[in-house]
């Protein structure tokens, strides 16, 4: 598979389709990547793919829209669709190179948790599609029993409980804003929490200000979260960010059977409506 | 630093009589930018009005707080009295102490405390008021009619009269609706035509009335004074600037089919005109039905017509059309009987509806103004009339009363007996609902006159039998079971909305029911405006009307019309959305929720990094400021003016106690 | 003073100085390590990789009240009344301090940060197993290095503990425990300390670095250096000596807490105006900051090597790499790869 | 300038009657604004615990502002607009209802109890509703107790 990308690659830069590449190459301690930047021919050969390519490069496309070249697994391009349905890439300006993925591993060589119920091993869109030597035949599409089974854990437990929860969770949080920045559907040039007239967000890192912060941050992904789980990630205090992520997914999936990152024709369900839209909880 | 007023209004006792209204006004004086304070007997007076004026002037004021009525009474009376003071008349508020507190809770303490938070509240958000300009747009001296039926041909009379210029948009090949299917009026028995015909030909001769028949709206875009309009004229195939109705085209053409204005109970031709008053006078081709077009064979038409005016090849033609306002006449359409098992589903040819009668009644109709039964082409000697079929029906039907079929009813009944003594008419009936001018005595007259019997109740079940429909149901008056060998059965079914007027309403838009009728601004007294400015209501697409009624909202609709156009300019709510273009990032969420399609792409120089992106722009003379771009707005970019992102925090800080508790 | 102390003791001893002090030690918490205030002995870690966050929060907190108002009223923030003791310091992060004092103990003396210093006893942990991503001997310093610590302990193995005292108050609180330090103590200490600088291979010349940075502002490197960084706050927070703050008043409390020159708005001025909004300025601002402006003012590299920008980067940039392949007096950047 | 608060502005004296719970209500003008005058017109009582925050469409209520109501330490938050379809906006409330029965779960989820957030559709002609809507949402509101959410005392440390 790196020989295919790699070739890919070459073409991509060779024919002037792209300028630039976004990719995966190995870190300092030769077994983790780190994403990288490939410019020329030569610098091709730096690209690898394996299953230690964690990070969704598609954050980076809030930064580089044009003439682009991305490595993407199949989570990863359901962000690129959130970033054309949102206005903010032209899909004409990013070549997708789109690889199979059969799921990655985190540094410690844990199977990752959003893979195991991935329905994406094969992107959904892509320019060139790189496929593994035994490709899987086709995306899974059934729902895992699993995939909502942190978030039920947590609805069962009582109201008080989950706050108990929660507090001790936003209050490790130290507000180096990692969670946005990592994210790919983060792309406002000025976030909310910077906002001072009116101050919607505390900006210090208090109990309080935390707790808006992470609400707020939650909110604003309801309905586009694509569930790449890199806020999660990149935590360095451990927040269980996808917890609130998927519980929200959860949710506006089954009252309005919307999935974000699949077709970059729709609207936002959050901008959207239907007359028969759930209701029974107004009086 | 603001200088407020707060001005707090005994309403004699209205709110005195619960709220301290000294303690109040002393209250006040401690709050954030406050200035001065008083309470009045009647601020809304001449005197009270003055006092605002004057301690506006005494006190270098910047800020009223007025400490009243709810702002639906009185807030333009004090943004005006705070425009004669010298100030922007945004920088008032009112304070609402008496509809939400004087007037809701009985003990005293406690109304005085909330109407202390009630102004502590109005004045945190008036420190925070901006000055707010009214701004003007031109207007477009012309009105769109949407529908050419007795509505909207009365309506466009009108307003050319009136001296403006206006266009009826019809879908069918000609205007005149269902009026013109209809035989004769109640309670007065005039010929339908011969009162809509004239009025049909003088919207044709009229050279401020513009008519494109067999044609639809497309989009509406733009806002009051400045609509822009696209419209589909459906190709006929026919050019209608050669044609002059001859006839020849018709008489030729070798293809019968059902007519639809005949609702099928007679026959038309492929190329046809839908009947013989129609306005404009010129054929329309049934693609369906003509066998050129289906099998390249034929073409008689074409080669009898003496003008060369068939044109096979013609192809629809989209039209852009500027108007000042809109009114929309798109009538109703019928309740479909078919649900009801206990009518036979809509099997039985002999159970019919009140317009398949109307047809049959008209001396010019498929049956030459006989009666008779649609299974065998026989005279009908005994009808059973059934009315309120789908109306009042929630579970099946429509809720609503449809307000015409009881004297509709009654007039089918009296022709029949006309047209064929003889015959026996039954009617059914829940309630009979007379009520209009000589509509009572009408259907006295029908019962008593014309011996038309008259039974309270319901029809449980009809079926065949024998070749005569069986009618059983029972006379809730006697208690008797009814059975009666009919040969026919006229349903007075539904009037409902029509199916697309969702559709249309969204385009326009403006709201409708739960059944899908359009909604008027006001039930009593804005019945023909809608809540979009410009737009107005008039026929059966608001509710069920009968001619006189339709006739009525049509002229009111035009002088509502014509009003709007007597003016250059109008002006414009000035509380509406800003964008933010440094923070905006362009997602267009807010595009997406905008009602009024006032947000589009805008294409800008980021003044930091002096590159282009997207973001983006409110039309401010489509906006509404209803703010649900606000809301949809993650980075805060859209603020709205008069209802501020500060406004409301400033409103919402004013009632949290002792602020700073946090550590 | 040098004295041999038993493990046990050494957990006798904390006990007693709870009495005394706010007893604030690294601890476990699902997995990070934290320096907290601690109640019981049992909770503490005697021996962890560095702490997630380093010492530094607590004299520059997070987030911090400088003062209370109200109608007119000022009041300024209490100060905690009772002494602090940190326990388990690495010598690293003690040395960070030091480079904390030039800031905000130089001739505008910061009260809050002052009384914190005054008020906090420092006993540190000799670092026997420093990580990869460790180079704090590049600056000097070293893994048992003693630079800002009322008191140093390095594990000798076998449960015991060898205690030196670096201050006047180290030495109080030392005095009468524990036993002579003999000399096999000596020797032992001499191999782990050796053994564990050995064991930093990442190596960084400042000096040389200071050359590269001020020929090369312009360079076109930087351009791609900072592609992939993601302008989160990670590393400026977790840095010992990155500093910068911000102030803002919540409801009636005018607060500071951190900030850091990654953000875009870091530089936002109340006119939009953002001298730099671009990755390129915030990337560059920070190595600059350590290695050129803070050597300018104070004759000291502001870095002391904890490695904890590296580990904890999100997207794995090597701070040390970045500043290695910075081309020297080049205009134009070498080819990468 | 004044735009962040400064000291003298700040008006921080006691404003909520020990014990009662206080609510604040965000109504659109067209409907249940209109609906709450309806119900002072009528003369008909309710518990005097809501303040009235006035918007044009319910559409405007950013679920953020129900957010800082809680967070601020206000017992419970009533959301109110016109009915499905009766929209002066035509669409607004059709947005409202899709944002806030998400809004409504993450606030569950987080641990604020679901007695302290509420939604109505009050139009103008129901006064009598509104009066009903809020003796229900007083009681249940109160149910569920003071707002101790951020309060120095309920802050959970370690």
């Amino acid at each position: 598979m790196v020989e295919q990308l790699r070739q890919k690659a070459k073409e991509l830069l060779r024919n002037r389709k792209v300028e630039l590449i976004i990719g995966y190459q190995r870190s300092n301690n030769n077994i983790f990547t780190t994403p990288c930047f490939i410019e020329t021919e030569d610098e091709v050969s730096r690209l690898v793919w394996d299953k230690h390519c964690i990070y969704n490069l598609s954050s980076y496309l809030k930064e580089i829209k044009k003439g682009v070249g991305i490595v993407a697994k199949g989570c990863d391009v359901k962000s690129i669709v959130a970033l054309i349905q949102e206005n903010q890439i032209d899909r004409d300006q990013v070549k997708i190179i789109g690889v199979e993925c059969q799921g990655q591993v985190d540094e410690k060589g844990q199977s990752l948790e959003k893979c195991q119920s991935c329905q994406v091993h094969i992107p959904g869109i892509y320019d060139v599609l790189i496929r593994s030597k035994t490709p899987l035949s086709k995306n899974e599409p059934e729902e895992s029993a699993e995939e909502y089974s942190a978030v039920e854990e947590l609805e069962a437990k009582s109201t008080p409980e989950r706050w108990r929860f929660w507090q001790q969770q936003f209050e490790k949080c130290i507000r180096c804003y990692a969670c946005r920045q990592i994210c790919p559907l983060c792309y406002c040039s000025e976030c909310i929490t910077e906002k001072t007239v009116p101050q919607w967000i505390r900006p210090s890192p208090s109990l309080r200000g935390n707790t808006t912060w992470n609400v707020v941050r939650a909110f604003h992904l309801a309905g586009r979260c694509i569930d790449c789980g890199e806020c999660e990630r990149v935590c360095p205090v451990n927040i269980p960010l996808r917890k609130l992520n998927k519980k929200l997914q959860k949710e506006i999936m089954a009252m309005f059977n919307y999935m974000p990152g699949f077709d970059s024709k729709n609207k936002p369900p959050l901008t959207d409506f239907r007359l028969d839209d759930p209701e029974e909880f107004v009086r | 630093m603001a200088r407020i007023g707060v001005f707090v209004c005994h309403c004699g006792t209205n709110i005195a009589a619960t709220v301290d209204v000294k303690k109040v006004a002393q209250a006040a004086k401690s709050f954030p930018g406050v200035r001065f304070t008083t309470d009045y007997r009647y601020m809304c007076s001449d005197p009270g009005q003055d006092l605002v004026r004057r301690m506006t002037k005494e006190h270098s004021l910047t800020g009223i707080v007025v400490a009243s009525c709810s702002p639906s009474l009185h807030e333009k009376t004090f943004r005006k009295c705070t425009k004669d003071a010298g100030l922007n008349p945004y920088f008032c508020e009112m304070a609402n102490i008496r509809e939400q507190c004087s007037w809701v809770h009985d003990d005293r303490e406690e109304a005085t405390s909330k109407a202390i938070d009630i102004v502590r509240l109005t004045a945190a958000k008036v420190r925070k008021n901006k000055p707010l300009q009214t701004a003007f747009i031109p207007v477009e001296k012309r009105v769109l009619i949407i529908g050419g039926g007795i509505s909207g041909i009365q309506a466009a009379i009108d307003i050319a009269f009136a001296g403006f210029k206006t266009v009826i948009v019809e879908r069918e090949p000609s205007i005149g609706g269902r009026m013109a299917m209809f035989d004769k009026t109640f309670p007065t028995l005039d010929c339908a035509a011969c009162i809509l015909t004239p009025k049909m030909v003088e919207v044709s001769q009229n050279d401020r009335i513009k008519l494109y028949t067999y044609s639809e709206v497309e989009t509406v875009s733009g806002y009051v004074g400045n609509f822009e309009v696209k419209i589909r004229r459906k190709a006929r195939l026919i050019n209608e600037d050669k044609c002059n109705g001859c006839g020849t085209c018709w008489q030729r053409c070798p293809v019968r089919v059902p007519s639809e204005f005949d609702m099928n109970l007679g026959k038309r031709k492929a190329i046809y005109v839908p009947f013989p008053q129609a306005v404009p006078n010129v054929p329309v081709i049934d693609r369906e039905h003509c066998v050129y077009l289906s099998k390249k064979k034929c073409g008689i038409c074409k080669k009898a017509c003496p003008f060369e005016a068939i044109d096979y090849e013609q192809e629809d033609e989209i039209i852009e059309e500027k108007f000042g306002t809109i009114i929309v006449a798109t009538g109703f359409t019928m309740f479909d009987h078919s649900i009801y098992g206990e009518y036979g589903y809509g099997k039985y040819k002999n159970v019919t509806t009140g317009l398949h009668f109307e047809r049959m009644l008209n001396s010019a109709g498929p049956t030459g103004g006989k009666v008779i039964r649609p299974s065998d082409g026989k005279e009908a000697q005994k009808v059973v009339f059934i009315q309120c079929v789908g109306s009042r029906d929630e579970a099946r039907g429509v809720p609503y009363c449809s307000r015409l079929c009881c004297m509709y009813t009654a007039k089918q009944a009296l022709l029949l007996k006309e047209h064929n003594p003889g015959a026996e008419a039954y009617v059914f009936y829940i309630d009979i609902r007379a009520a209009g001018k000589n509509y009572e005595e009408f259907v006295e007259r029908v019962q008593d006159e014309y011996g038309v019997t008259y039974l309270r109740g319901r029809v449980s079940k009809i079926f065949e039998r024998n070749g005569r429909l069986r009618v059983k149901g029972c006379d809730t008056l006697s208690g008797a079971q009814i059975e009666i060998d009919a040969d026919l059965v006229v349903l007075a079914t539904a009037l409902i909305a029509r199916p697309d007027a969702p559709g249309l309403a969204h385009m326009l838009h403006i709201p409708y029911d739960q059944n899908h009728l359009f909604t008027e601004a006001h039930p009593k007294l804005a019945p023909v405006e809608t809540v979009t400015t410009g737009v107005f209501l008039t026929g059966a697409c608001q509710s069920p009307k009968d001619v006189p009624d339709t006739v009525a909202t049509a002229s009111a609709a035009s002088v509502k019309a014509c009003g709007l156009l007597s003016h250059d300019k109008l002006p414009i709510e000035p509380q509406i959305a800003r964008v933010n273009v440094d923070i905006c990032s362009g997602c267009l969420a807010c595009k997406d929720v905008c009602p009024f399609g006032a947000i589009e792409k805008e294409e800008i120089v980021d003044r930091i990094t002096q590159e282009k992106r997207w973001v983006a722009k409110i039309t401010p003379s489509l906006c509404n400021g209803c703010g649900a771009c606000n809301t949809t707005c993650r980075p805060g970019a859209i603020d709205l003016d008069g209802f501020t992102e500060e406004q409301i925090f400033a409103e919402v800080d004013s009632l949290v106690a002792g602020k700073g508790d946090e550590k | 003073m040098k004295r041999l102390v038993r493990k046990e003791e050494l957990k006798k001893m904390l006990a007693e100085l709870m009495e005394n002090y706010d007893i604030i030690a690294p601890v476990n918490k699902e997995e990070l390590i934290f320096f907290q205030p601690i109640t019981k002995v049992e909770q503490i870690l005697w021996d962890y990789p560095n702490s997630l966050k380093p010492v530094k929060e607590f004299f520059l907190p997070p987030r911090e009240v400088l003062f209370q108002f109200n109608q007119g009223k000022v009041q300024p923030a209490d100060l905690p009344p009772k002494k602090r003791l940190i326990w388990g310091v690495r010598p690293c992060d003690a040395r960070s301090l030091l480079l904390l004092d030039k800031v905000f103990l130089n001739e505008n003396k910061d009260i809050y940060y002052l009384e914190k210093r005054r008020n906090t006893a420092l006993i540190g942990l000799s670092c026997n197993h420093p990580q990869e991503s460790c180079f704090c001997t590049s600056f000097s310093s070293g893994p048992h290095s003693k630079d800002g610590l009322d008191l140093l302990m390095t594990d000798l193995g076998e449960e015991t503990f060898l205690l030196e005292s670096n201050s006047p108050r180290g030495e109080k609180l030392l005095k009468g425990r524990g036993k002579e330090v003999d000399k096999a103590g000596e020797e032992k200490r001499e191999k782990i300390k050796e053994k564990a600088e050995r064991k930093i291979s990442r190596r960084l010349e400042p000096d040389e670095v200071l050359e590269k940075l001020i020929s090369g502002f312009d360079n076109p490197y930087w351009e791609k250096a900072c592609r992939q960084c993601i302008s989160c706050g990670i590393c400026r927070y977790l840095c010992p000596t990155c500093h910068c703050f911000d102030l803002a008043d919540e409801d009636s409390e005018r607060v500071r807490f951190w900030d850091g020159c990654s953000f875009p708005s870091f530089t936002k001025m109340t006119s939009g105006e953002n001298p730099k909004f671009a990755k390129k300025e915030r990337f560059k601002q920070w190595y600059y900051h350590k290695f050129s402006y803070f050597k300018q003012n104070h004759s000291v590299f502001l870095c002391v090597g904890c490695g904890r920008c590296l580990r904890n980067c999100p997207v794995k940039i090597d701070f040390s790499e970045v500043l290695e392949q910075l081309p020297a007096r080049a205009q134009t950047p070498p080819r990468e790869g | 300038m004044k735009d962040s608060p400064s000291v003298e502005d700040r008006d921080l004296e006691p404003k909520s009657s020990e014990g009662k719970a206080k609510i604040a209500a965000f109504l659109c003008k067209w409907c249940s604004y209109a609906g709450a005058d309806l119900a002072g017109g009528s003369r008909r009582k309710y518990p005097a615990n809501v303040r009235i925050i006035r918007t044009p469409c319910s559409a405007r209520i950013n679920p953020l502002f129900v957010w800082k109501c809680l967070e601020e330490g206000l017992d419970g938050v009533l959301v109110s607009g016109c009915h499905p379809g009766e929209c002066h906006y035509t669409e607004g409330n059709y947005h409202t209802r899709r944002t806030f029965a998400v809004f409504r779960k993450l606030l569950e989820y987080i641990g604020i109890e679901s007695e302290r957030f509420h939604m109505s559709w009050v139009s103008a002609a129901e006064g009598d509703k509104w009066a009903e809507v809020v003796k229900e949402v007083v009681k249940t509101v109160e149910s569920a107790g003071p707002n101790k959410y951020f309060s120095k005392s309920e802050e959970a440390h370690g």
